[in-house]
């Protein structure tokens, strides 16, 4: 029997979370502390048939200073998808490994490792390249990097292209005069 | 006839016949486009691609073997040929032929893959050598249907001389192989399917599973040797099967001949040798053509299960056979 | 291959290699990215010993564009046509995907007529997909003869979609809103003899195909999932589908309009076949004439009405803050879109999780130890990988 | 390798002594087309078998199916594909290129003998095209392989592949497609250039 209440005050008692936020039905937010995410998760898969990892992912909270991790379960019988988030240290981010919990953890570990510079002590091939090849600027998913700047710096951009805001095209070109522009 | 004239007329048999190959290959690649519902590349496309691959302007020194081993292969394509007689009863084309030339010319087929094999190996590259490996384990697998069916001819007719296979089918399709050893013909046919790698026994020289096998760097001048041995090689192959199994060709014989007899009071000999290429010809295209059908309708089997099939089924047939024609 | 067999292969820890290449008894081999029998641009790392493959080792990257940076830096409307270029034999599904996140968050409501017309477009993807894949399979194994048959059926159906669209690979004709544009004059007969054509096709196919006893010793027994594989490595799609799990998200959560349309899951226990490469084969076939025959009923059924529900000014649109998780069932899996919005008029974060990312990578590495070298192809080409959305 | 190495030297001297033996430790030469009516002639011949490199290196790759299928049938003009860089003489980049297979279209197309003619495919890859302001992809093909035809869209239709054959086929009867012999001319220019995005350089500057 699946009841969101039930599991909002298993995982408030069990865990700390502080509350489960719903979406939609059949979509759910709730968020542990970092060091309680890898018991949140085997109790959820074990116990609440969220048997299915959907993703995992990190959202770069850089106002705070801190990195979103983002676990997302999926329940087939309930139909419900529950996303655990947990907030580390932007600065020093290292989190917990998780590849005992279901087989694709470490390929996401390897590449938020990549992408966001998080480590993951004891996660198999964690620290191989995944996608990037010889990468050595700051991880390119860090919202304080520049991608276009590293474009242009790097690869030769082709003179001739002109980028021009659409919204100033509109204002002056296309509806000159219009005011709701 | 002396030496010097023999020499010449089998340069001249091998030219015709080369290019004969060459235009086999681009047809079949057109009836292969066909049933894909393609038009296909042009007829003449092989010579193009020849004279490209030796137009090009450099190329990769591997080692000596590595360059000898395209030239073990046009060897083993040649002396197959130079040892058939490819139409009987003309100079012409008897080639080489002696008492005991069907020993030689199974030697001759796969004298060229070891040598393609030694070549390959020194390339370095690790595709080359699980070709090699594929190829030569399905080699001696498709030997083995192959040989008994070549002893139950011997056996029937008691002589290991393709003139004298060929002698003793002429007279109507009665006296052919197909008709009195049905079973060896079959094991053959099977046999050169997987000689001429088409699917399902292609997995040598698949670019699927693992490209492309022993020519994997082979390129410029040493592919060029390789294509033009795999049409010598190809119409060496198919005129020696017409020639053990579908009655060969004679330029005093066969249906054209007879059609000629009928509109002229008198056949020239040269027009009967013509009537005998023309024999050879259509005859090599059918044989030819199965193979690419079937080819063309089948996925690849595996090393190990190509070689459980040939030592299945087509070495029974054989072994039927040849007690057949034994008794 | 089962659990049992593994235990005589060295296992991965931390990544360190197990096996001593210099003994001579390994051999190790590249297969990809420049390799025929590869889908898309990856790269395996097989270590042979003889002709069996006893580790294997995915690299992928070799088309990591970054999307989710650039979306973090373009405009919403602006995204959509990136979105599609991350699958590339259907890109609908993230058009869709992307779409209705965006309307969720933004609180946009889509016109009846569009949401029909919008499952019928993924439906026609999936068709067009899968006859993309028949045709790989096929090859994977060394037919071509199918590969050619079935790429021309999909050109026939790109036809429908450049003139829908007017894009035969990238669409973008699902937007905010609804969809781009209603269907042309006629076009819906054209879809419907285009579909007779694609089913004779299918006939063909299926004749030389499943009674074709080399295809069934090559794909039999090939790659085997157990059921209780599927959770833990999140499988998903006809691959799961295959194995006996009834599993299918157009049924379970139905979105669009699917909860509308009268269809039944396929199971590889419902068609009577095994978990293998053989079967998936066939459940993916089966697929294909449902969602022919989706196609139909959609046709059938098809409302009137407006087709698009105009958005504020795109070049200022602000979306609320906000985040949500959609998923659609696509021809590999489960397909699924995270977008993070904190206010502004560019999304803050936007992930994208392609069923290829546990496929391709996690399972593909558990089954590849213990098959013959020259399966490796066909193994990979039966689990549907798609390297795009691995590394996006 | 992330240290700057002189440009005139190979990298094979870094390599470790048992693995030197096996690249060319020379730099390539360009070799002067013979002049006349032979020249002409072959020319002719290699314009009308070209044969591809089985390398999908972007989304490109996807309409090269339907190149090879009975609607745009691109054997009718002696074009086919082969699996292997040795013997194939026309390289299509399909799309953009991420750094990453920056370095295998490198290696890829230094393996292939000359005379060898790339088609770049796809606005990507001629200035970026949708991905300009990626960190991954390069913006400009032609600074790091020389490329003989580009065809430009997302994504090109066949009939514009087939149209970007047929020009290159052009080309190569003019005698004006040689860019292996400047790809050797300049070759320090374009080795600078792909070290400079190709961080790990960890082959022989010059691999045949």
């Amino acid at each position: 029997m699946h009841d969101i209440r039930d599991l909002e005050k298993e995982l408030k008692r069990r865990y700390g979370a502080d509350g489960i936020q719903s979406n939609r039905d059949d979509l759910a937010f709730t968020a542990v502390k970092p060091h309680a995410v890898g018991d949140a998760l085997a109790y959820l898969r074990d116990h609440w048939r969220y048997v299915h990892l959907d993703f995992i992912t990190c959202v770069d909270l850089i106002e705070e200073g801190r990195l979103e991790l983002v676990y997302m379960l999926r329940n087939h019988d309930a139909k419900h998808d529950l996303g655990v988030k947990t907030r580390i240290d932007r600065n020093r981010p290292v989190m917990e490994s998780l590849h005992g919990h279901w087989a694709a953890v470490a390929t996401y570990q390897r590449e938020l490792r990549e992408m966001f510079g998080i480590d993951f002590p004891g996660c198999p091939r964690v620290d191989e390249d995944f996608a990037l090849e010889g990468w050595d600027e700051m991880p390119p998913m860090r919202r304080d990097f520049d991608t276009r700047a590293y474009s242009e710096r790097t690869y030769f951009p082709r003179p001739g292209r002109t980028t021009s805001d659409p919204a100033e095209h509109m204002r002056t070109k296309q509806y000159p005069g219009r005011a709701d522009l | 006839m002396t030496i010097g004239a023999r020499i010449g007329a089998s340069a001249l048999s091998i030219f015709i016949f080369a290019n004969y190959g060459f235009l086999l290959m681009g047809s079949m690649a057109r009836i292969r486009a066909r049933v894909q519902g393609r038009i296909g590349q042009p007829v003449y496309q092989p010579y193009i691609d020849i004279i490209k691959n030796n137009a090009r302007r450099t190329a990769v020194h591997h080692g000596v073997m590595f360059y000898l081993g395209p030239v073990f292969r046009l060897a083993g394509g040649l002396g197959t040929f130079l040892f058939i007689p490819a139409v009987l009863g003309a100079p012409l084309f008897e080639n080489f032929s002696f008492s005991g030339d069907l020993l030689l010319v199974m030697y001759f087929i796969f004298f060229g893959q070891l040598g393609m094999a030694l070549g390959a190996g020194q390339s370095g590259h690790p595709y080359s050598p699980i070709g090699v490996s594929r190829g030569l384990a399905q080699m001696t697998a498709f030997e083995m249907p192959f040989i008994l069916a070549v002893l139950a001819l011997a056996v029937r007719h008691d002589t290991l001389s393709i003139t004298a296979i060929v002698q003793a089918q002429q007279g109507g399709v009665a006296n052919w192989t197909l008709a009195t050893d049905p079973l060896a013909v079959v094991a053959a046919v099977i046999a050169f399917l997987g000689m001429s790698m088409h699917n399902p026994f292609s997995v040598v020289i698949a670019p699927q599973e693992i490209p492309i096998g022993p020519p994997t760097e082979y390129h410029s001048n040493m592919l060029g040797t390789l294509q033009t041995n795999r049409a010598i090689f190809n119409a060496a192959k198919l005129v020696l099967y017409v020639n053990l199994f579908f009655g060969g060709a004679s330029a005093t014989d066969g249906a054209i001949y007879r059609l000629l007899d009928l509109v002229l009071p008198t056949v020239p000999a040269g027009l009967g040798v013509v009537a005998g290429v023309l024999t050879m010809v259509v005859k090599t295209f059918l044989l030819y053509l199965v193979n690419v059908v079937v080819g063309v309708s089948f996925p690849r089997f595996r090393t190990e299960q190509s070689i459980r099939f040939f030592l299945a089924v087509p070495t029974l047939i054989g072994l039927a056979g040849l007690v057949l024609a034994r008794f | 291959m089962t659990t049992k067999d593994r235990e005589k292969y060295p296992v991965h820890v931390g990544g360190t290699e197990p096996f001593d290449l210099e003994s001579g008894r390994y051999m190790k081999v590249w297969q990809g990215p420049q390799h025929p029998g590869i889908t898309g641009n990856m790269s395996l790392e097989l270590i042979t010993s003889g002709d069996e493959v006893v580790d294997l080792k995915t690299h992928v990257g070799y088309l990591h564009r970054g999307f989710e940076k650039l979306m973090e830096r373009r405009k919403w409307i602006q995204n959509f046509p990136l979105v599609c270029r991350i699958c590339v034999p259907e890109p609908d599904f993230n058009e869709y995907l992307y779409a209705a996140a965006v309307e969720e968050l933004s609180g946009l409501t889509v016109p009846e007529r569009a949401n029909w017309l919008r499952a019928m477009n993924l439906e026609m993807a999936r068709l067009t997909s899968y006859l993309m894949w028949l045709g790989g399979q096929a090859g994977a194994f060394g037919m071509g003869t199918i590969g050619q048959w079935t790429v021309t059926m999909r050109d026939f159906m790109l036809d429908l979609f450049e003139e829908l669209s007017g894009g035969r690979i990238y669409h973008m004709y699902i937007v905010p809103g609804g969809v781009r544009g209603d269907v042309p004059q006629g076009w819906f007969d054209r879809v419907w003899s285009t579909l007779t054509t694609v089913e004779s096709v299918l006939d063909d196919v299926e004749l030389v195909l499943f009674n074709n006893a080399v295809f069934k010793k090559r794909a039999g027994g090939l790659g085997v999932i157990d059921p209780d594989m599927v959770d833990r490595f999140g499988i998903t799609g006809p691959n799961a589908r295959a194995a006996g799990v009834r599993r299918d998200l157009r049924i379970d959560r139905p979105y669009l309009v699917y909860d509308e349309l009268d269809f039944s899951i396929v199971t590889g226990d419902g068609l009577g076949v095994e978990s293998d490469a053989y079967g998936r084969t066939k459940c993916r076939v089966a697929e294909m004439r449902q969602s022919i025959d989706l196609i139909r009923q959609m046709m059938d059924r098809m409302p009137e009405g407006p087709v698009h529900e105009a958005p504020p000014n795109v070049l200022h649109w602000k979306i609320p803050p906000g985040e949500t998780y959609l998923s659609a069932e696509c021809t590999r899996g489960e397909y699924g879109y995270y977008v993070v919005s904190d206010g502004s008029d560019k999304p803050r974060r936007i992930y994208v999780r392609g069923p290829s990312y546990t496929h391709a990578v996690a399972l593909l590495e558990h089954m590849g130890p213990g098959t013959n070298i020259a399966d490796t192809a066909g193994l990979m080409v039966s689990l549907h990988t798609y390297p795009p959305e691995i590394e996006r | 390798m992330s240290e700057t190495k002189h440009a005139n030297t190979l990298a094979n001297l870094d390599l470790p002594e048992g693995e030197r033996r096996y690249f060319c430790d020379a730099r390539p030469e360009a070799v002067e087309p013979v002049k006349g009516i032979w020249e002409k002639f072959l020319n002719w011949a290699r314009a009308n078998s070209l044969w591809i490199l089985g390398f999908g290196t972007g989304c490109g790759a996807i309409e090269l199916r339907p190149l090879m299928t009975s609607r745009f049938d691109m054997y009718r003009f002696g074009v086919q594909p082969r699996p292997t860089p040795r013997q194939s003489g026309l390289f299509i980049i399909g799309g953009y290129a991420s750094v990453k297979t920056m370095k295998r279209i490198v290696r890829s197309y230094e393996q292939m003998q000359g005379p060898k003619f790339v088609l770049g495919l796809g606005s990507c890859t001629v200035n970026g095209g949708m991905y300009w302001d990626s960190y991954n992809t390069v913006n400009r093909l032609d600074h790091y392989i020389p490329v003989d035809v580009y065809i430009a869209g997302c994504m090109p239709r066949p009939e514009a592949l087939l149209a970007g054959i047929k020009t290159l086929q052009k080309r190569i009867l003019s005698g004006e497609a040689e860019g292996q012999n400047e790809y050797a001319r300049n070759f320090d220019w374009y080795k600078a250039n792909q070290k400079s995005i190709i961080k790990d350089w960890n082959m022989p500057d010059y691999n045949w």
